[in-house]
């Protein structure tokens, strides 16, 4: 029985070595907590989440702070994994503590996440997940919105490409929830906004998939007059690829959602192809303001590269948060969520309001097709067209619907 | 010494029962995925150490047990608790068709076709949106009252386990586990001295399928959601581990396995986010030095009149 | 008791068995010899139903037991040991032939009942006819190798076999280990009444013990008789000692 | 060629040519995991991150010395860099655990891809990367009835012969080949006629992973280079292993052709469930041929 006896010790000296694991963060602080995937390919979209968030934060405690206090932020990488990520939020929430919630690129943790932040009543903000279901049917009082989701981002295509001559249109896309996601919201929209359009076919692939060449030629077979590929991720580097090496880019026009984004397209230097549409929240040379150039400056020399979509939305997240602490007068919950509906902060795209029904952040959209640039080794998005949010957004009552359900 | 051992497992049971009552929620909630976890490492391991089965995707069960009551607690009318049996029973189910087809082979081409099934099962969890919520998975799941609080789930994951663990350390202690561990040992001479050994690993299968769905459904209970990624195979991976780490051919060797894989996850993310790096090595280092195991280790060092060799 | 009639076996191409046949009356003990790749252990295992056979019968008490599974024909009392140590090895002795004793029983599939406290006598009452009984909590990987050997004996007791099948049953013992061999062997044959089928390579064992010899060559059987019509037989001579007019032994 | 038209439609065609390049792929990776296992019995589970590792190397050199010398170079150095780095992992760690358990080798290599895949991100960050097709190979031709086919993969067809010959060459044809296939078979009579067997399985383990890194190389121009790449091929490569029977090289071969014709044709019979048919393939493979295909060498 000596087994038992050595079980215990072992045991109790690894829960004892557990227990006096300290906290990460210091006191009289605004703890924010961060969880997000740090691992694998979306990691080329959190990084900037966090970098962006990084850079305002150090601003802003510089300036000494909200309220006489500090901003304090942890980060947890939950690999992509729902379960995971839930047992990190519930650590950063029951044991650290934390004031504030951020993160996930993942939808499935955010799902997760959202619904323990109800459940603790602690205000969560969801950095890169897309589904639409964050704030629509599974939204609550605790829940904000800092990125565009499928719904918007398919409406603000939709209503880019209603007006673009095309009848016959081919679907495709990754295989999951964000693709089907994505793919729905723009044929529905498009296809209310000009009744002639049709789909002629779609094809589906799975998520991660390497090679787009037996599906590229399916779609070329079909001649259609325009692609909506509805992909995430690596995917998007590796559709442009194949319909570069294939021809396609040449053949028929096609949209892909962030196409036309720093992320897609920086990692193919001067090699993507030119031609394809696509829609963006952020473009770090365009607009040419002061505001954005200041930024892209500023995020520039602190990390030597520039900023993508997600690098602006964790700078704008930071500046929420301080924003919402100083408007409440104090580090309380729910005073900072009613300081927060329906606050305007000038951001480097103009000024960004949350709305108050919602807790959905009005972002701008960029439609753009791929161009290349001297200026840079890589290729741009040119004939930008702006869509502003009263465009394309859902309102509030079609939210509030969805909730209802 | 068997007083000694009686005293050191009443005194266990003790702490586990006034847990909740000196500790915060955070660690009554570790200590619920510690229980739980260690339930899906013990049932992996009822067929893996015990029965010498490669059952490479036993994951399956865990999430078909989760995905049974979760289905059942959200899409039926039924009670609650009506889903948290039919939950294990589907994986029960489920691990009976995996069987019939898998049993056939042996060892690595039995942990290999079972993760090609379980791939397949895997993946039509994640395409069928309409029932299962595909990708994002289910959540918000409500569960009755009496256990939806840490504590009370906890309560709940404490009698469960501690049934579950009874009835499988019964088993194993019955003639059923005899003749399992003589398969796990030598199939062929099982064979002939009158054991129909594929029957018996089929019913082993069936119970470990079971225990896992119990499992399953301790995680509904405990983080009221469910999703895809319980099913794919890297989880299955690190349950395989929680068995060798802590011992496979002990019968507590996957529960220490299953608590220090959930606590050095838990204590090294707060540290870095290179967990990962951390934990693979760690687990380097463990396989490298101890073939058989923490528990297992002690068991040769303390026992060495019944030490097995090669 | 057990007749086998023209067993074939071939693997890939290469005829282990060819064409065996072989006859056991109640009671005997039968040796069968043959050098190294004879078929001997192919040919028990055909026997055994580890092995299905292309072609030919074996009959056990007049029933047609041809490719049945091992663990049926166990069912109809014939019991083997292995030529390689082939025993439970992460178990003890007693539990190793405990599950033996269980199968026979019919209680395997008895999931509550703890086995501490089923067929306790049956099971002592055999590791004593082995002589293992003081062994009985060791665990059978640390036992020397001729306990192992004895074991495996042990386990097809547990059986209750009318019919033993015992495949080289002293190699890489010791010699004093050998004598308690065959002393368990005859005892088994005369007390328990046992008819007992075994292959070996000691000529002096099989000669000392065997009531009747069958001789093997690449997978067919040559003669099967008395130990004096083996002996001096010369197919038998020009197997074992290529042709000369010496006898065997 | 109209007389095959009257069978197969032009785009039933190029989809089994696009679904041949990928077998290339999936061959020349599965293949050195084949060897592996055939001969030293390891179940690799960090070839995958092997095959990631050459993937990224090639990156860097292609960055570094650019232009199509960078791609040349980058299809002999990544290998070459990656059979270094498996070296270091057989010499450290492998030599020692060979007796072990299967299960227990799985578990280790798979501890170790855990590792691999978070030193590739300390070491390449997390932005993809991409690599450029080089100027030969660049656009397409047009093929069965117009359709186009990438350049590139018809220089990836080529190569997968090549290296299924050299292959054959190697195993059949030089003194090491011959003794790591006795060595497979029976490891302690190599032994015993004086060769170093610990070499012997040093060398196989490195032309192995040297096949996984050569296969990242390849693939790195058509797809970006991103961390987590190795996790969907890893279990492919298994699969495949698994259909052709362990160890044997024509068996990866075969199993590489069954899996990437039935991913690349299940999308024109059944597009919304492609992702199931190659699973389905090794499904009905070992419910017919437990072992396999070919002859095991296990």
């Amino acid at each position: 029985m000596k087994k038992t006896a050595w079980f215990s010790v072992f045991l109790v000296s690894i829960v004892g070595l557990f227990l006096i694991c300290p906290s990460s963060y210091a006191a009289g602080t605004i703890k924010v907590g961060i969880v997000d995937t740090y691992t694998g390919p979306a990691t080329a979209y959190t990084q900037d989440v966090l970098d962006g968030f990084k850079l305002a934060v150090e601003k802003i405690n510089a300036k000494g702070g909200v309220l006489g206090k500090k901003i304090e932020y942890t980060t947890r990488d939950e690999k992509f994994k729902p379960d995971i990520g839930l047992s990190m939020a519930k650590e950063l929430i029951l044991k650290e503590k934390v004031d504030v919630l951020m993160g996930t690129i993942n939808s499935g943790t955010a799902l997760a996440v959202s619904d323990l932040a109800k459940k603790e009543q602690i205000p969560f903000f969801v950095t890169y997940a897309k589904s639409e279901k964050i704030i629509g049917e599974k939204g609550h009082r605790y829940v904000f919105n800092m990125n565009e989701n499928t719904e918007m981002a398919g409406r603000a295509a939709a209503v880019a490409l209603a007006k673009k001559p095309y009848i016959k249109y081919w679907i495709a896309g990754d295989d999951y929830e964000y693709g089907h996601a994505i793919a729905d919201a723009i044929m529905n929209n498009l296809k209310r906004l000009n009744p002639k359009v049709q789909k002629i076919g779609e094809s589906w692939w799975k998520l991660g998939e390497p090679d787009f060449t037996p599906y590229i030629t399916q779609m070329l077979a079909a001649k259609p007059d325009f692609i909506i590929i509805a992909t995430g991720g690596s995917g998007m580097v590796n559709f442009q690829k194949a319909a570069k090496a294939t021809g396609l880019s040449q053949n028929i026009p096609f949209y892909q959602h962030t196409g036309n984004e720093l992320g897609t397209l920086m990692p193919q230097g001067k090699d993507a192809p030119e031609g394809v549409y696509g829609t963006a929240n952020y473009l770090f040379y365009f607009p040419e303001s002061p505001a954005n150039k200041a930024f892209v400056d500023e995020f520039k020399t602190a990390y030597k590269r520039y900023p993508k979509a997600s690098a602006l939305v964790g700078y704008m997240t930071a500046q929420f948060i301080a924003e919402g602490f100083k408007k409440a007068g104090k580090v309380d919950k729910e005073a900072f969520i009613k300081a927060l509906e329906g606050m305007t902060l000038p951001s480097p795209v103009g000024p960004l309001a949350i709305r108050a029904c919602d807790h959905q952040l009005e972002l701008p959209t960029y439609f753009g097709v791929t161009k290349r640039d001297p200026k840079y080794v890589f290729l741009v998005s040119g004939d930008n067209q702006i869509v502003p949010p009263k465009n394309y957004m859902p309102t509030c009552e079609e939210v509030l619907k969805l909730r209802k359900k | 010494m068997v007083t000694k051992g009686r005293i050191g497992a009443y005194a266990g049971i003790i702490f586990l029962l006034a847990l909740p009552l000196f500790f915060p929620r955070f660690y009554v909630y570790i200590a619920s995925l510690i229980l739980l976890y260690g339930l899906l490492a013990t049932s992996l391991n009822f067929v893996l150490g015990f029965g010498g089965i490669y059952q490479f995707h036993h994951c399956v069960f865990y999430g078909a047990g989760a995905y049974g009551a979760a289905l059942m607690l959200t899409k039926t009318g039924f009670s609650p608790w009506v889903g948290f049996i039919v939950g294990p029973l589907v994986a029960a189910l489920l691990s009976l068709i995996l069987g019939l087809i898998c049993i056939r082979l042996s060892k690595l081409y039995f942990g290999m076709l079972q993760i090609s099934l379980g791939s397949l099962v895997w993946a039509v969890i994640y395409r069928w949106y309409s029932l299962t919520g595909g990708d994002d998975g289910i959540h918000g799941i409500s569960v009755p009252d009496m256990i939806a609080s840490a504590n009370g789930a906890y309560y709940f994951a404490l009698i469960v386990t501690g049934l579950s663990f009874f009835i499988i350390f019964k088993i194993l202690k019955s003639p059923f586990g005899s003749v399992l561990q003589g398969i796990r040992d030598n199939p062929i001479r099982s064979e002939m001295i009158g054991v129909n050994v594929k029957r018996h690993q089929l019913a082993a299968l069936v119970i470990s399928g079971f225990f896992a769905g119990v499992a399953g459904v301790l995680f509904v209970v405990v983080d009221t959601t469910v999703f895809p990624d319980m099913l794919f195979w890297t989880l299955s991976m690190e349950v395989m581990i929680m068995c060798l780490l802590g011992g496979w051919f002990t019968f507590m060797g996957p529960i220490l396995g299953a608590a220090l894989i959930v606590l050095l996850r838990t204590f090294i993310s707060t540290y870095t986010v290179y967990w990962a790096l951390f934990l693979g090595i760690v687990l380097m280092i463990i396989i490298f030095f101890l073939p058989n195991g923490v528990l297992g280790y002690f068991q040769e060092k303390f026992r060495p009149k019944k030490l097995v060799k090669g | 008791m057990l007749q086998v009639k023209s067993l074939t076996k071939t693997f890939g191409g290469f005829k282990a068995v060819n064409g065996a046949n072989l006859d056991v009356k109640k009671g005997e003990i039968i040796a069968v010899i043959g050098p190294n790749g004879a078929g001997k252990t192919t040919l028990f295992n055909l026997i055994t139903g580890i092995l299905k056979p292309d072609s030919g019968q074996v009959f056990f008490k007049n029933e047609d037991i041809t490719g049945l599974p091992p663990y049926i024909v166990c069912k109809k009392r014939i019991s083997r040991s292995f030529q390689v140590v082939n025993v439970f090895q992460r178990r003890t002795v007693f539990e190793n032939v405990q599950v033996s004793v269980l199968a026979r029983e019919n209680k395997t599939w008895n999931l509550f009942t703890p086995s501490k406290k089923l067929v306790i006598e049956e099971t002592n009452r055999i590791l004593e006819s082995v002589g293992l009984i003081d062994k009985g909590d060791d665990i059978s990987a640390a036992l020397s190798h001729g306990d192992r050997k004895v074991l495996e004996i042990a386990m097809a007791l547990g059986g209750n076999p009318e019919f033993l099948i015992l495949d080289e049953p002293t190699a890489g013992m010791a010699a004093e280990e050998t004598d308690r061999c065959i002393d368990l062997i005859k005892q088994l044959s005369e007390k328990m009444g046992l008819t007992i089928l075994f292959c070996e390579h000691d000529m002096e064992l099989v000669f000392s013990i065997s009531d009747r010899i069958m001789v093997m060559v690449r997978g067919s059987t040559i003669i099967q008789g008395s130990c004096e019509e083996v002996r001096c037989n010369e197919a038998v001579q020009d197997a074992y000692l290529g042709g000369s007019d010496v006898c065997l032994m | 060629m109209d007389f095959i038209y009257t069978f197969l439609s032009p785009g039933v065609l190029s989809q089994i040519f696009v679904g041949l390049s990928r077998t290339v792929i999936l061959f020349i990776v599965a293949s050195g995991l084949s060897l592996i296992l055939g001969v030293l019995r390891i179940p690799n589970v960090f070839h995958g991150s092997l095959y990631m590792i050459g993937a990224f190397m090639a990156y860097t050199i292609c960055s570094v010395v650019g232009g199509d010398a960078g791609f040349w170079l980058a299809l002999i150095g990544a290998p070459i860099g990656v059979g270094l780095v498996s070296l270091a992992t057989e010499r450290g760690l492998f030599q020692y655990l060979y007796e072990r358990e299967h299960i227990m080798l799985i578990l280790f290599t798979f501890a170790i891809s855990l590792v691999f895949g978070d030193l590739v991100k300390i070491v390449w960050g997390a932005e993809y990367k991409s690599v450029p097709v080089p100027q030969v190979f660049q656009g397409f031709v047009p093929l069965f009835g117009g359709l186009p086919f990438p350049r590139y993969n018809m220089f990836l067809l080529f190569m997968g012969p090549v290296v299924a010959i050299a292959l054959w060459f190697l195993v059949n044809k030089t003194k090491i080949g011959k003794i790591s296939q006795a060595a497979a078979v029976d490891r302690e009579m190599v032994g015993a006629v004086g060769i170093n067997v610990s070499w012997v399985f040093a060398t196989v383990f490195v032309i192995g992973c040297f096949l996984a890194g050569l296969g990242g190389a390849l693939v790195a121009p058509t797809v970006s280079v991103t961390l987590g790449m190795d996790h969907s091929l890893i279990i492919e490569a298994f699969l495949i292993v698994i259909m052709g029977g362990l160890g044997n090289i024509w068996g990866a071969l075969l199993g590489a052709l069954i899996f990437g014709l039935t991913q690349s044709l299940g999308i024109l019979i059944w597009p919304q469930f492609g992702i199931v048919f190659p699973y389905l393939a090794v499904i009905v493979v070992l419910l017919f041929r437990p072992t396999g295909l070919l002859k095991s060498t296990w």
